[in-house]
């Protein structure tokens, strides 16, 4: 039964066309929320969705590589990354990002549908020349504003760790976006993954800095007198 | 250097420096007839300068070399400026003598060390003298050009000679032209020897006096210099207007008649014309000195007027 | 390589030794030989000048492979070969004044550097001449430009000053930023970037023109781009300011020159443009120079008047030798030349004699000297003669050249153009009222300066400088004398014959009246009349006093009336009284102030509209990642669409 | 052989620093590793048969352009791994540098050197890609070194935006994936590859796929909106690292740029994309040049100077004629050089007054006169005066962008008289400010001279030394390097 209801592409398509409405509503979550350990698991349920349209991908497609992407994805993203972002944010002993520049969570909203209709307009001209199959087209629409949105999430919100979240929405995107338009090396995927590790732990590691509630900061910033220019 | 020009050289200078103290008294003599005076005598200059050629020299003792050389060099350079106006006949003269430009300059020379000498001494007049005088001559400049230009514009030469040569050959003037340069000449005559309504050769009045308090501080044999140089600017540039507005009788040639004529014609012309100043002086009243660049747009009016005529006509 | 050559290569060697030596040893000594290198590389230039300019012959010079594609030439025809003679003119004056000049800087560093840069400028003007393409030429611009800045701001520690470097070096680089845009244009036009003869049409050249005119005209000082001479004159060293005015403002005329006379085919506006430009500086100069009391500030206006002068016989070239007038044409344009020689020769001396002032009295305003020609005679003497030439008195050397102007102006009735005519009419009325008003201004600053009696205890104490200074001052000041003597002679000498009257003429008849009339009232019994030493009357005063003088302020007061149109004057006063009906006067201040016209309606809007934009640009760095990242999104969305659209 | 000889030297070093005790030691082993690749490099250039494919045809690719570029990347280090010797012990002396961090220190220098230079070999521009993540964040890692919250407020600053952006790039990789499937039956992303088939791209998505990547690489390149973090960035960076940032980060996004435009030229997309790059490069030019009017931090202006001369050579790449490009190369030379002799005065003098601020600096020419007079000399090498080599440049590609746009190039040397007028008031306004009138609470503490430590002045000195050489004569070799470059980029 289970072969069978594997088979079944149209199926398969509808699941993927499911999953990528969870993927914009765990998008429009990390827009809103606030609490920050919220935001990790929707940004790791957000992982877990993309594992599930690779391995959707690969029942419809028959690529390996796909398969691989999908473990990739579910072992670095799912885990590994959520798992170090939250011992980290413990130790910051901050739970929340309050502040909104720019735009406030309902404005982001309205911005964020407005950034998927413009992804659709964009890619519409330049996939009409290229047939690409309406699934693949839906995905690289999805895909490119998942990363818009998530560019949004870094300039609208405060904290470091936020942003952090909304960089690895980026590149959800971008991963979406590269699955369904082109199969790139999976040497690549790898490097790229581990790229991706070092990013977040460095700027983690950098967000205790930032982010710290503790004083230490400030006490070093009146000894050094490096911070200057004209905003001053 | 030829020979007609060492004897024009001594006849010409020579008449000049002769009768310009006499203008200088004849037109003294007018004035004070219309004003019903009689005046001083004819050859009162003539007395006047040989005292003050006896008298005592006085120098402040704030006062530098300028005050002592100046007399010198303004009656040395108004004497090479008779070279360049002939009275007496036209001579075969060498290269740049009688050029336009270099007459005026040698004017310029004249109140370059007047102006200086006037500051020499410190005192309060000379230096208004001078500021005043360099201020109103800068002004008076472009007229002076500009009528100088008109000449050469309608004559095509820029020297003196020449265009004398031209003028002298008819008895009226060549072009039309010329009588309304002959305007802004007369005007020239006026503002350069400091006469009203620009200046007031009779006084020692603050308020008004330009020439006078530059040499306040000369005195003697000094001031005797400066008067005399002041008398033969008189003259030469009488000179000038009566070669260009009347040139009858000026002779061409080395002849002993024509420079005797020509000596003639140029006394009774150019007293005729003193007489014509003395009764300007008198019907005119002394203007404000902030005025006077008006009086003086008037003869820069006539001169580009003629050039104007002459580009369009 | 022949004679002709090796005087070049050995007067460019004298200078980079110059140049280099201050730095390997550093004493008094070497400060001195590299003085001398200098005036001895200027005896070579003159050797190698007067050859060229009498043989007409030229000097080949080998290529030196530079950047690819692209050789460093250095080449030198008559023009060039003119401007060499004006630099080796002007050198030795300069260097053996600089000998003792040079060790009145405030630290032996200072001292060290002076020197070094000094030659610098030197050597860079010289290659700016020989130059024989626009990379060239553009490269030793910049040194030139960057050495001289240098020496504006050697004594740094003034407000003044600094703000004089600044803008000096903004205008400096505007100069060059338009020279840039103009010889681009035309090594695009031509394809090389050689001087060379541009056989197009006017229409082609007018950018080139246009630019070089504007860079050209901002490095000579040309009004309205005149306001950093002012600025950087008083600030620089007076041997430099000697330089700057006499030698590089020439610079920047000769390349304009080299660039105009290699057009074949000018129009007849751009003669009218250059034409209305000088006559504008000229007038305006020295209009300017009149308000003065700062006796550097006041030449270096009188240097803006200058340049409009040569301007204005350039633009007279043009005109002419359009209308097909060769011969007034050449008049015109070699009496632009002269001129820029006569001014280089007399503006370094009075740049000189007033470095020589101001070390004596340590005061650059001329209302606090006075009296000084019994302090500095020889000093006095010399300023004199500069001020003679200035105001182009015969027979100096400046009159020669204003001559050959006026004398062209004079002979334009051949023009056929009427409207032509009427703008000679104008420009020559301006001419007139500019070298009239010369007179009265240097008759200002010698009269307040050297005569009378001394106005502060600064000018009471002050000593004649050393001889070396002296005799630094005394080659030009002999130079524009013989010059203006012999002007015929040299300029038969280098084949020009424009019939102008031969000052040695005029000049030995002068001195031989003026003789006569000494020895006149010598010899005839006027000799014995006595003379006094004594105070004069003054109209019951107790005695002189030097608050009594007409001051510089008070000297101008006149022409300030006159011209209030330009100057618009603003009076503002205020005064106190000793009763409460302000009937009796107690005390009192009145300030005249004029406005500084270009600066208010120019050069400060425009800097207040870069400043405004440079604020708001600048508040985009506000720090903030948030709003950072929100460029960026802005931009993504913009080249979105842009793609989307455009692509 | 190149690029596995780079890696093994890279790998090994990284060990040898990592088991190295001393400072001295670690710096000798940073200064070898830079040596060596320099070494390597001048080997490949002079006996290797380029170009060449390395490691079979995938990934890696030799050609005089990386070469050049790899030479330019290891001498700049090489000289700011010498001139670190010095400075570090500065700061740790200073306390703005904890002795723990010391290693790290090196070995992300070590390893930011390696990644810069396999960036630049790389054929396949997905690893090209990823070598260029990488540089950004050991450089950011180098500008949080110093901990102090300024320096990681830079460095997550320099991050976000350069990473983000360069997510968009990897969109762009992605098309241009695609599109190259389309043409070529199976999707390639390797540069010769593309360049050899770019003829059958399709514009419209090529320009498509060349904007997307340009955000990213003009991000890393601080080219305008991007270059935010730039002037943050590298002006809170230790000077030794503001050295390379500015000398040889910023080259790896133009680099990519190049490259891509090299492609692009062949399409029909050329003439669009060029304007797009000059209007990017003049936007670029005047905002730098705005920011640095009244600048009164001397590292930011230097650092906003980096930013005007990217705009610079983003113009020389988009006007994409031969001669531009030649003249394009060697200003990267040029100012990758200068600008390092220029972030060496500065970080001496920072040294000195403990600050960038310029009413902060005084007396300079009694306490540093090397480094006052290295900043004036590397000032005006950098605002392009001759005798030095960015006049030169400067005058060639403005000569081939007047062929473009005659407006263009009479803006850009208008905004390049605002930016030399940036540095005169900045020089003018700092070095003449004496102790004496600097005010009462000044004058009770004299500073002290600070010692410049070994080694740092040597950095500075031959870097004006080269310049002032290279200003003056045009090497041979030089010019055979860049005519290759220009003809293996398919100019000619």
């Amino acid at each position: 039964m289970i072969t069978s209801f594997l088979a079944d592409q149209a199926l398969l398509e509808d699941i993927v066309r499911i999953l990528f409405v969870f993927v914009l509503i765990t998008a429009a979550f990390i827009l809103s929320t606030r609490n920050i350990a919220s935001l990790l698991t929707v940004y790791a349920v957000q992982s877990f969705l993309l594992t599930l349209i690779a391995a959707s991908l690969y029942l419809i497609e028959g690529s390996e590589k796909l398969l691989a992407m999908a473990a990739l994805t579910l072992v670095s993203k799912v885990l590994l990354i959520p798992l170090f972002i939250n011992v980290i944010g413990e130790k910051i002993k901050i739970s929340r990002d309050l502040e909104f520049n720019y735009l406030e969570p309902t404005a982001s909203l309205l911005v964020s549908m407005g950034l998927i209709m413009l992804s659709y307009v964009f890619l519409s001209g330049f996939f009409d020349e290229y047939v690409l199959g309406k699934l693949f087209f839906v995905g690289a629409v999805i895909g490119l504003s998942l990363t818009l949105m998530g560019m949004l999430v870094i300039f609208s919100r405060k904290k470091v760790m936020t942003k952090v979240i909304g960089y690895l929405t980026m590149e959800n995107g971008v991963l979406l976006f590269g699955i369904f338009v082109a199969d790139l090396p999976f040497v690549i995927e790898i490097l790229i993954v581990i790229d991706l590790m070092i990013l977040v732990l460095l700027t983690t590691i950098l967000a205790i800095g930032l982010d710290s509630t503790k004083n230490e900061y400030h006490k070093r910033l009146q000894t050094l007198k490096i911070w200057s220019g004209r905003e001053e | 250097m030829n020979a007609s020009f060492l004897l024009f050289t001594l006849l010409n200078t020579g008449f000049i420096l002769l009768v310009s103290p006499f203008f200088m008294s004849l037109i003294k003599k007018v004035k004070a007839y219309v004003q019903g005076r009689k005046g001083p005598k004819l050859l009162q200059s003539y007395f006047d300068l040989r005292k003050l050629m006896q008298k005592e020299v006085v120098y402040s003792p704030n006062s530098s070399i300028i005050m002592r050389i100046t007399p010198y060099l303004n009656l040395g350079a108004l004497l090479l400026a008779t070279l360049f106006v002939p009275v007496v006949f036209i001579p075969n003269a060498p290269a740049g003598i009688g050029n336009v430009i270099v007459f005026l300059y040698l004017l310029v020379i004249e109140r370059f060390f007047t102006s200086l000498s006037g500051l020499d001494s410190g005192s309060a007049f000379g230096g208004m003298g001078s500021s005043r005088l360099m201020s109103l001559s800068a002004v008076i400049e472009p007229t002076m050009i500009i009528a100088f230009a008109a000449l050469a514009y309608v004559l095509k030469t820029v020297n003196f000679h020449e265009m004398f040569a031209i003028t002298a050959g008819s008895t009226i003037p060549e072009s039309p032209t010329l009588s309304l340069i002959s305007i802004s000449l007369f005007i020239i005559i006026i503002v350069e020897t400091g006469r009203i309504p620009v200046d007031n050769p009779a006084t020692h009045l603050e308020l008004t006096m330009i020439n006078e308090a530059m040499i306040l501080e000369q005195s003697g044999k000094n001031l005797a210099l400066i008067e005399l140089a002041h008398a033969i600017k008189q003259t030469i540039l009488m000179a000038i207007l009566i070669n260009t507005l009347a040139p009858f009788g000026l002779a061409t040639e080395l002849t002993f008649t024509g420079i005797v004529i020509s000596c003639f014609y140029f006394l009774v012309k150019a007293s005729l014309l003193a007489g014509l100043i003395g009764l300007f002086e008198s019907s005119i009243a002394k203007m404000r000195l902030f005025r006077l660049p008006g009086f003086y747009m008037m003869a820069f009016f006539f001169s580009a007027l003629t050039i104007l005529m002459e580009v369009f006509i | 390589m022949s004679l002709l050559e090796a005087l070049v290569y050995g007067a460019i060697i004298a200078l980079i030794f110059g140049t280099i030596l201050p730095l390997l040893y550093r004493s008094k000594n070497t400060r001195k030989a590299s003085f001398s290198l200098s005036f001895f590389s200027s005896i070579l230039l003159l050797a190698f000048a007067g050859t060229v300019l009498y043989t007409g012959k030229e000097p080949t010079f080998p290529a030196f492979g530079f950047l690819p594609g692209l050789n460093f030439t250095m080449a030198a025809d008559r023009l060039s070969a003119g401007f060499i003679l004006l630099i080796a003119a002007v050198v030795p004056g300069v260097s053996i004044y600089s000998i003792e000049y040079v060790e009145y800087a405030k630290s032996e560093a200072r001292k060290d550097i002076q020197t070094v840069l000094t030659n610098l400028f030197i050597l860079a003007m010289l290659m700016v001449v020989l130059a024989g393409n626009m990379v060239g030429f553009l490269i030793f611009w910049e040194i030139m430009s960057l050495s001289s800045l240098m020496l504006v701001l050697h004594d740094y520690s003034s407000e003044e000053n600094k703000k004089a470097g600044i803008f000096y070096f903004i205008m400096t680089s505007l100069s060059t930023a338009f020279l840039f845009m103009g010889f681009i244009s035309l090594f695009r036009l031509t394809g090389s970037a050689e001087f060379g003869h541009l056989d197009y049409a006017a229409s082609i050249l007018t950018l080139p023109f246009l630019c070089l005119f504007i860079g050209f005209g901002i490095k000579a000082g040309l009004v309205p781009f005149h306001k950093w001479l002012p600025y950087a004159h008083p600030a620089a060293p007076s041997s430099v300011s000697a330089l700057m005015s006499g030698v590089m403002l020439k610079v920047a005329i000769y390349g304009f020159l080299r660039f105009l006379l290699s057009v074949s085919a000018p129009e007849i506006w751009w003669g009218v443009l250059i034409l209305i430009g000088g006559s504008l500086s000229a007038i305006l100069g020295v209009i300017y120079a009149f308000r003065e009391s700062d006796i550097k500030k006041l030449l270096a206006y009188s240097s803006i008047e200058n340049v409009g002068i040569i301007f204005t016989g350039i633009g007279l070239y043009l005109i002419f030798k359009l209308e097909g007038l060769e011969g007034l044409a050449m008049l015109s344009l070699v009496g632009a030349s002269f001129h820029a020689f006569n001014h280089a020769l007399f503006k370094s001396l009075l740049f000189l004699c007033a470095g020589s002032i101001v070390h004596a009295t340590g005061t650059r305003s001329i209302e606090a000297l006075g009296g000084l020609i019994k302090r500095m005679p020889r000093t006095a003497a010399l300023f004199l003669i500069g001020s003679v030439s200035i105001a182009g008195l015969p027979p100096a050397n400046g009159f020669v050249s204003e001559l050959m102007l006026f004398q062209a102006y004079f002979y334009s009735s051949a023009l056929q153009d009427p409207l032509l005519k009427v703008l000679l009419i104008i420009t020559l009325s301006v001419f007139a009222l500019t070298s009239a008003l010369v007179a009265a201004l240097f008759v200002k600053l010698f009269g307040i300066t050297f005569l009378a009696l001394p106005r502060t205890k600064c000018a009471k104490e002050a000593i004649e400088v050393p001889q070396p200074m002296l005799s630094g001052e005394a080659i030009p000041a002999a130079l524009c004398i013989l010059s203006g003597l012999f002007s015929n002679r040299i300029l038969a000498l280098f084949g020009f014959d424009f019939g102008i009257p031969d000052m040695l003429v005029i000049g030995l008849l002068l001195v031989g009246v003026c003789g006569f009339v000494w020895l006149g009232v010598r010899n005839t019994g006027f000799s014995k009349t006595p003379r006094r030493s004594k105070e004069t009357w003054g109209c019951g005063i107790l005695a002189q006093h030097p608050t009594m003088e007409y001051s510089s302020i008070g000297f101008s007061e006149p022409l300030i009336a006159i011209f209030k149109k330009i100057y618009r004057p603003e009076i503002s006063s205020t005064r106190t009284y000793s009763d409460t009906k302000e009937c009796i006067f107690k005390d009192g201040t009145t300030k005249i102030h004029f406005p500084k016209f270009f600066e208010k309606y120019l050069y400060l809007p425009v800097a207040h509209t870069v400043n405004v934009i440079s604020f708001q640009v600048s508040r985009m760095q506000n720090g903030k990642l948030g709003t950072y990242v929100f460029y960026v999104f802005i931009a993504v969305l913009t080249l979105m669409t842009f793609t989307r659209y455009f692509a | 052989m190149i690029v596995l000889s780079y890696l093994a030297v890279g790998a090994i070093m990284l060990i040898l620093i990592a088991f190295s005790k001393s400072h001295r030691t670690i710096n000798a082993f940073t200064t070898l590793h830079t040596l060596v690749f320099l070494a390597i490099g001048l080997y490949a250039l002079l006996n290797t048969t380029v170009p060449a494919f390395e490691t079979g045809s995938e990934y890696f690719y030799v050609d005089h352009l990386s070469i050049y570029e790899g030479l330019i990347a290891a001498l700049l280090f090489f000289f700011a791994s010498v001139y670190a010797n010095g400075y570090v012990e500065s700061l740790i002396e200073a306390q703005e540098l904890h002795r723990n961090n010391l290693k790290i220190f090196y070995l992300i220098f070590s390893a930011l050197l390696t990644a810069a230079t396999l960036a630049f070999f790389s054929d396949n521009l997905t690893l090209f890609w990823i070598f260029a993540e990488l540089t950004t964040i050991f450089s950011a890692a180098l500008v949080a070194i110093l901990s102090a919250k300024e320096n990681i407020d830079a460095a997550i600053k320099y991050i976000f935006i350069a990473s983000g952006a360069m997510l968009f790039s990897f969109i762009g990789l992605t098309f241009l994936y695609t599109l190259s499937g389309e043409v070529l039956g199976s999707g390639s992303l390797n540069w010769t590859v593309l360049i050899e088939n770019a003829s059958l791209l399709s514009p419209k998505m090529m320009t498509a796929s060349f904007v997307f990547l340009f955000i990213g690489f003009a991000a890393k390149s601080g080219i305008f909106p991007f270059h935010t973090w730039l002037p943050d960035a590298h002006s809170k960076a230790p000077s030794a690292v503001s050295a390379i940032l500015s000398g040889v980060l910023l080259n790896i996004g133009m680099y990519g740029i190049l490259r891509m435009y090299s492609i692009v030229r062949q399409t029909q997309a050329e003439h669009l994309i060029s304007q797009f790059l000059m209007g990017f490069g003049l936007l670029t030019i005047a905002v730098a040049v705005l920011n640095m009017l009244w600048q009164n931090n001397l590292k930011m202006l230097i650092a906003f100077s980096s930013v005007e001369h990217m705009g610079v050579i983003l113009l020389g790449i988009g006007i994409g004629t031969p001669l531009s490009l030649f003249w394009t190369l060697y200003y990267v030379l040029a100012h990758s050089l200068t600008k390092a002799s220029l972030f060496f005065s500065a970080g001496i003098l920072h040294r000195q007054y403990e600050s960038n601020l310029i009413h902060d600096i005084r007396d300079i020419f009694s306490l540093q006169p090397v480094a006052g007079w290295g900043l004036i000399i590397g000032s005006f090498a950098i605002i392009g005066m001759p005798p030095f080599p960015i006049f030169s440049a400067k005058l060639f590609i403005l000569l081939e962008a007047f062929g473009f746009s005659k407006p263009l190039v009479f803006a850009v040397l208008l905004l390049l008289v605002i930016a030399s007028a940036a540095f005169a008031r900045f020089l003018i306004e700092a070095f003449t400010r004496s102790s004496k009138e600097a005010g009462i609470e000044d004058s009770e503490t004299p500073l002290l001279p600070y010692v410049v430590k070994r080694g740092m002045k040597f950095p500075l000195l031959s870097i004006i030394f080269i310049i002032l050489a290279l200003g003056v004569f045009f090497p041979e070799f030089l010019e055979t390097l860049l005519n290759k470059i220009v003809y293996e980029l398919g100019y000619l």
